[in-house]
């Protein structure tokens, strides 16, 4: 007979499941950048700088050794927080993580708060277009969940930008603060959270006025993902047996709909969350170059451009452990929520 | 579609009628059409008398108090009817607060003492459905029916997806209930075996009407009905000899055949059935038929 | 599979037409560039040109003989968005049919063999189907370098999972059917087995991921063009012409952004119009089938 | 024959090499064919073969109905020629009654009904010209009317081609009617195996015993009130020890089986009675602190009231059914746990019993 399963060594399950996750990640970043080309400084630097300097370079990079010597030390590395220093034009000398740290917490208020606007935005038109199966509201909720999820995120980022900033002038084009006003100081990095803290509300007013545009963009892409999970879900929990079983016994219609259909087409929407993030990152990059907003996509963007290697593989990196942690979240809280996960 | 056509049945206070018919007969249909939960966009016609009261004629509010406080259904798949997030304690919880004001403590105390009546551990009334066995869920799906108290129970093939030996103990449930409670029960099935064992009266269904009503003795021991008859037949049961079936397959209910829809797979089939729809006469005392020649087969 | 189509004027049904013409109408406009486009896709047609824009250069807004209007480097927009079909269409053909040529036959292998090697290939495939393809891409696309075939090589790398994931999962089906298990009653080589008996059945189900992940595929090649990752100047291409045409958005030129986009929207609209529609057509099918 | 969750089913595959099996070993014509490998096994899959329950599913949706009776020639390379495959299937379909069989050759799966699809499957199987079917409940997914015609078709071609059946089924009545003997297995065990008269008539195994007593009769003047085993079939991973059967059983014996997990089995049954289960609630507080391991039940009690737990866990042992107390060894405190030891099971054989092999210690 089942019984039930402990959530805390479900947890542990998947905390120690993860792991391979990042090792392969890792090692993936590992194949793409120092085996697929030759090596990075070639595919970079080839032909444009003297030989006896990629030569240096290389050697100081430890790129002469063999592969699996570099890919040890690159692990070891990695695990013991060293991501060496910036060679490009932008940052040349600077540690890294310094630089990480400085643009991560752009990127994740642009990302939480474009959660924000997805989810809102997404599950609203998943429910209400679940809820009117097949009637017009459905068609033009369906609708809009498949196109809007394919519209170029940079494209709508122009043209809200041409509506609301250029046109309107309701909003600031582009960047993180207001050029005439000083940021917050940095406590979190995070200007709305940071300029809160300092009990600045018009400090607040400004950040959010920059957030709105890039995260109505990003928002309003992935809410078609959104919308279209919601409603699916909706429609096999409002046709489930359990639910016919529950209005025969004479439970309310508005019970049933919130305890047994919503709750329950939420459920899968939560094993999709760590999907939507990685779609929502690959958006980031998009809109940080549209709204010329300095985060870790812009970064990364910069990095290649300026082939600064070891930024490249540093942030890339950041990223692969802020996926493995969102799917470690994602596994904790559908246990949470769903009893049957645990396992 | 057509899933039931011009239905007329009677059951009285604490006695037990079986539906019996084979898939796709519309029998399913019935049990939801009593509790009005069919699903949107159904029509439904005719008149249901529940207690003097004509449920048609009732706003949602008061269907609602009927379902679960005076009508009860428990359904063939125990292991889908119960929501997967909620504990058992909640639906039982729950349920009685939609029909009743009481505390929680009371309600709990009736679920324990429901479920106790079930043979389901009052100890685990904390657990989720996917902790249960199929014969414990259907157990607690009884329980669930039962603590309302509801004066008819209508049961939707209540152990086909159960084991025999399991599904002769809800069987033996279902009798004691109707004994200790004096509760009707409209039990809907394919098994003939089922009917003769719980039931007192049956109503054969063929192709969405009812071809046949009777005591479980009359229909069992004389049928009348050419359908009936063969539908006893082709049962494989311990005793069988030779093998019987019925040529051809059941009909679809979107086009269903003129006159006496059996017609096409009837043996004793004249011209006339083809286009005369035979009226539910009775041939005995407490027998109804639907068959033109049902005279001839007394 | 397109016969069923006919039978039934569902939202799906409409949404698959809808999307099949809009396919094969910018298969057309590709291959038909060199003819249909009005002015070459490289180089000034600056002789209509009105007195040159001090903002943006030598573009203009839409008139009679550019319906489009022209760029900055006074191109036609109109014949560079016909061009840009080819590029792009070029770019996905190559992802998707690759990463269809190799997910595909792993995943059914994968499926079928099952045990360590399945869940080992599981791990790998999974772990970079959680990573942002975009930021995959653009890491391939810079090491390999910039052209159309590496970097439909690139997307190819996003979309291997993909098809991986859907041809596994719908081959772990299949294998636990009746049917397969029969085969290997009657004697069947596990080749035969995994080829004859799954493979097709497996298939059905690829349309869908095809019509999909062709959408996300022109989504993915435009927004590395637009990073400068992608396509090079002076090729015609919807992304890079519109990442070029955004500096001089603010000053109002609006038409060199604009109709690119319009292009991509069309076309990925028309794919999901199609991969929506044959997977709600589908479906039941498959549903159905079983039952 | 047995219920759902018995192993009849893997017992079936098991005997054509379709699942492996972990132990014992698996004949055929002689031939000890347990651990054979594919490759040697293939040639021997043209004298043994199966149908499904499931019609549907036993078919390739995406092969017509002709090629699908004619694929096993074509593995087999017994036929190349597709005129030669064509006669052979179409001389199949007729005589399994697919017909018209030239207008079903190119027919679909989903084209046909339930009752053709089986006759396919039939045909299928019969095309290789086999010596021994295992048919796993051909007719269960079958209408009523329809089964009987099916069944009908399998006794004819075992009259004819002297076929060899391993008929399963979890339905007695079709056991009786079709097979010359029956096995009846509970849990992975064969409990009960016999010529089929024999053990209908009278049923030695109170699992078996239980079973026919189980089925509904069509019959209202033969209702009767039943004993029946309580409980469901437990989990087959972790099966009971002794005899299967044992925490089920009406006719239990205290040398049965019994263990640690049957105490804290009876202890969960008392909590279903409202007033002893308070009483228990009481004096031992919640289920969970018991722990079950083999022979064992036991749990962790704080020393100054383990006496007194002591003594009511003796009280309710008294209180218990009497196979299920006698076979107590003793309840014993080991430092501050109180341990539940139960004995050890008598050793279970089958044994032949009036014609027929019974696995119980009743004999």
């Amino acid at each position: 007979m089942p019984r039930r399963g402990s959530l805390l060594a479900y947890g542990l399950t998947r905390l120690i499941l993860a792991f391979p996750m990042l090792l392969i990640l890792l090692t993936v970043v590992f194949t793409v950048l120092r085996i697929i080309p030759g090596d990075p400084i070639y595919a970079l630097y080839g032909g444009r700088a003297p030989l006896s300097v990629i030569m240096a370079l290389r050697h100081q990079l430890g790129l002469d050794k063999p592969y699996w010597q570099q890919y040890v030390t690159y692990i070891v590395q990695i695990f013991t927080g060293n991501f060496g220093v910036s060679l490009g034009a932008h940052y040349g000398g600077q540690s890294v993580i310094a630089v990480i740290d400085q643009k991560l917490p752009a990127t994740i208020e642009l990302s939480i708060g474009s959660m924000i606007v997805a989810s809102t935005i997404g599950i609203s038109v998943g429910l209400i277009s679940g809820i009117n199966r097949d009637k017009v509201v459905d068609v033009v909720g369906r609708l809009y969940g498949t196109t809007i999820f394919v519209i170029p995120v940079f494209w709508l980022g122009l043209m809200l930008q041409l509506l609301f900033a250029v046109d309107l002038r309701w909003l600031p084009v582009n960047s993180r603060f207001d050029i005439s006003s000083s940021p917050p100081a940095t406590i979190t990095g995070l200007y709305t959270i940071d300029s809160l803290l300092a009990g600045r509300l018009d400090l607040f007013i400004i950040a959010i006025r920059h957030l709105a545009l890039p995260c109505l963009t990003l928002g309003l892409v992935l809410s078609g993902f959104f919308a279209k999970t919601v409603r699916a879900n909706l429609l096999r929990t409002i046709n489930a047996d359990y639910v016919e079983a529950a209005r025969a016994r004479g439970i309310k219609e508005r019970t049933i709909m919130s305890r047994y259909a919503f709750k329950n087409a939420l459920i899968p929407v939560i094993t999709v969350l760590g999907l939507e993030f990685a779609i929502l990152f690959a958006g980031a990059v998009l809109t940080e170059t549209t709204f010329n907003w300095d985060g870790m996509g812009r970064l990364l963007i910069d990095s290649i451009e300026v082939q600064d290697y070891p930024l490249i593989q540093g942030t890339i990196i950041v990223f692969s452990f802020i996926i493995v942690l969102i799917s470690i979240l994602v596994d904790i809280l559908s246990g949470v929520i769903d009893p049957r996960v645990r396992y | 579609m057509h899933a039931l056509d011009n239905i007329s049945l009677d059951v009285t206070s604490g006695e037990s009628i079986g539906i019996v018919g084979e898939t796709g007969s519309g029998k399913s249909t019935l049990g939801k059409a009593i509790l009005e939960i069919l699903p949107p966009r159904t029509e439904v016609k005719g008149r249901l008398v529940f207690r003097g009261r004509e449920l048609g004629q009732l706003d949602n509010a008061r269907i609602r108090h009927i379902r679960g406080e005076e009508i009860a259904l428990i359904f063939q798949d125990p292991m889908t009817r119960l929501n997967p997030l909620m504990t058992i304690e909640d639906h039982f919880v729950e349920t009685i607060k939609a029909h009743q004001r009481v505390s929680r403590q009371e309600a709990l105390a009736r679920a324990e003492a429901a479920l106790a009546s079930m043979r389901v551990p009052e100890s685990r009334i904390s657990n989720y459905p996917h902790e249960f066995s199929g014969g414990m869920r259907q157990r607690i799906m009884i329980a669930l029916a039962l603590v309302l108290n509801p004066s008819l129970l209508v049961a939707d093939e209540p152990t086909t997806s159960l084991d025999v030996i399991v599904e002769a103990q809800i069987l033996e449930i279902l009798e004691d209930l109707k004994r200790t409670y004096k509760m009707s029960l409209l039990l809907i099935t394919h098994n003939l075996g089922i009917v003769a064992e719980v039931c007192d009266r049956v109503a054969v269904f063929y192709a969405g009407k009812i071809v046949e009503v009777g005591t479980v003795d009359d229909i069992f021991t004389r049928p009348i009905h050419p359908y009936t008859r063969l539908l006893l037949q082709s049962i494989i049961h311990l005793d069988t000899k030779e093998l019987h079936s019925i040529d051809g397959a059941p009909p679809d209910l979107v086009s269903p055949p003129t006159g006496c829809r059996f017609h096409p797979r009837c043996p004793y089939a004249q011209a006339v059935c083809r286009e005369k729809i035979p009226p539910l006469d009775q041939f005995r005392q407490d027998q109804l038929a639907a068959c033109l020649f049902g005279k001839d087969f007394l | 599979m397109l016969p069923m189509l006919e039978k039934r004027r569902t939202l799906a049904g409409v949404m698959s037409w809808i999307g099949l013409g809009i396919l094969v109408a910018f298969i057309l406009i590709a291959v038909l560039a060199p003819i249909i486009a009005p002015y070459p896709a490289v180089g000034p047609n600056s002789q209509f040109l009105t007195p040159p824009n001090p903002l943006c250069g030598a573009c203009a807004p839409p008139s009679f003989s550019h319906w489009m209007g022209t760029d900055n480097l006074g191109q036609d927009v109109f014949s560079r968005v016909l061009w840009g079909a080819q590029t792009s269409l070029e770019v996905m053909a190559i992802g998707v049919i690759l990463a269809l040529a190799v997910g595909f036959p792993v995943g059914l292998y994968s499926g079928y063999v099952g045990g360590s090697i399945d869940k080992a290939i599981l791990l790998v495939m999974d772990s970079v189907y959680a990573f942002p393809g975009l930021l995959l891409a653009a890491l391939v696309a810079a090491m390999l370098g910039k052209g159309p075939f590496n970097i439909g090589i690139a997307i190819t790398v996003i979309y291997i999972p993909l098809y991986y994931r859907v041809t596994r999962n719908q081959t772990l089906s299949v294998r636990e059917e009746t049917y397969v298990e029969a085969a290997r009653s009657l004697g069947a080589k596990p080749w035969t087995i995994m080829w004859v008996y799954i493979a097709y059945n497996v298939l059905i189900t690829i349309p869908v991921i095809f019509a999909l992940s062709a959408a996300d595929a022109i989504l993915t090649a435009a927004g590395l063009s637009y990073l400068g990752l992608g396509i090079q100047l002076p090729t015609p291409d919807w992304g890079l012409d519109l990442s070029v045409a955004q500096q001089f958005l603010t000053d109002g030129a609006w038409w060199t952004s604009f109709f690119p986009g319009l292009m991509i929207i069309i076309l990925t609209v028309g794919l999901s119009f199609l991969g929506e529609g044959l997977n709600d057509l589908i479906n039941p099918l498959l549903k159905k089938g079983r039952a | 024959m047995g219920e759902s969750g018995c192993g009849k089913t893997t017992t079936g595959r098991a005997v054509l090499r379709l699942v492996d099996s972990t132990s014992g070993s698996i004949k055929f014509e002689g031939m000890n064919i347990t651990t054979l490998k594919e490759e040697r096994l293939r040639p021997l899959r043209t004298r043994m073969q199966i149908i499904f329950q499931d019609p549907h599913a036993s078919l390739n949706p995406a092969m017509s109905i002709g090629r699908a009776i004619g694929h096993p020639l074509k593995i087999h390379g017994l036929a190349w020629q597709e005129e030669d495959v064509k006669s052979q299937v179409l001389t199949a379909m007729r005589e399994v009654g697919l017909t018209p069989e030239e207008q079903l050759y190119d027919k679909y799966p989903s084209d046909l009904s339930g009752g053709q699809k089986q006759r396919a499957v039939i045909a299928r199987a019969m095309i290789l010209k086999p010596k021994l079917i295992v048919a796993d409940e051909p007719v269960a997914m079958l209408d009523m009317s329809i089964r009987a015609k099916v069944l009908e078709l399998m006794l004819d071609l075992k009259k004819k081609y002297n076929l060899t059946y391993l008929f399963i089924t979890h339905d007695l009545a079709t056991a009786k009617f079709l097979c010359d003997r029956i096995a009846i297995m509970y849990l992975g065990r064969i409990v009960e195996t016999g010529p089929a008269k024999l053990i209908y008539n009278d049923p030695k195994h109170p699992y078996t015993k239980a079973l026919l007593q189980a089925i509904p009769i069509p019959d209202p003047r033969r209702r009767a009130r039943k004993v029946l085993p309580k409980g469901e079939v437990p989990d087959a991973v972790n099966p009971p020890m002794g005899c299967r059967f044992h925490p089920r059983c009406p006719a239990v014996l205290p040398t049965c089986g019994w263990e640690g997990r049957d105490f804290l089995d009876y202890l969960e049954e008392r909590r279903t009675d409202l007033e002893k289960g308070k009483v228990d609630e009481a004096n031992l507080g919640p289920l969970d602190l018991w722990k079950a391991k083999g022979l064992v039940a036991e749990r962790q009690c704080r020393p100054e009231n383990i006496a007194i737990i002591t003594e009511y866990v003796r009280s309710i042992l008294n209180d218990a059914p009497s196979p299920l107390s006698k076979a107590v060894e003793r309840v014993k405190n080991v430092e501050n746990r109180l341990v539940v030891q139960f004995r050890n099971p008598d050793p279970l054989a089958p044994k032949a019993v009036e014609g027929r092999l019974v696995e119980c210690l009743l004999y």
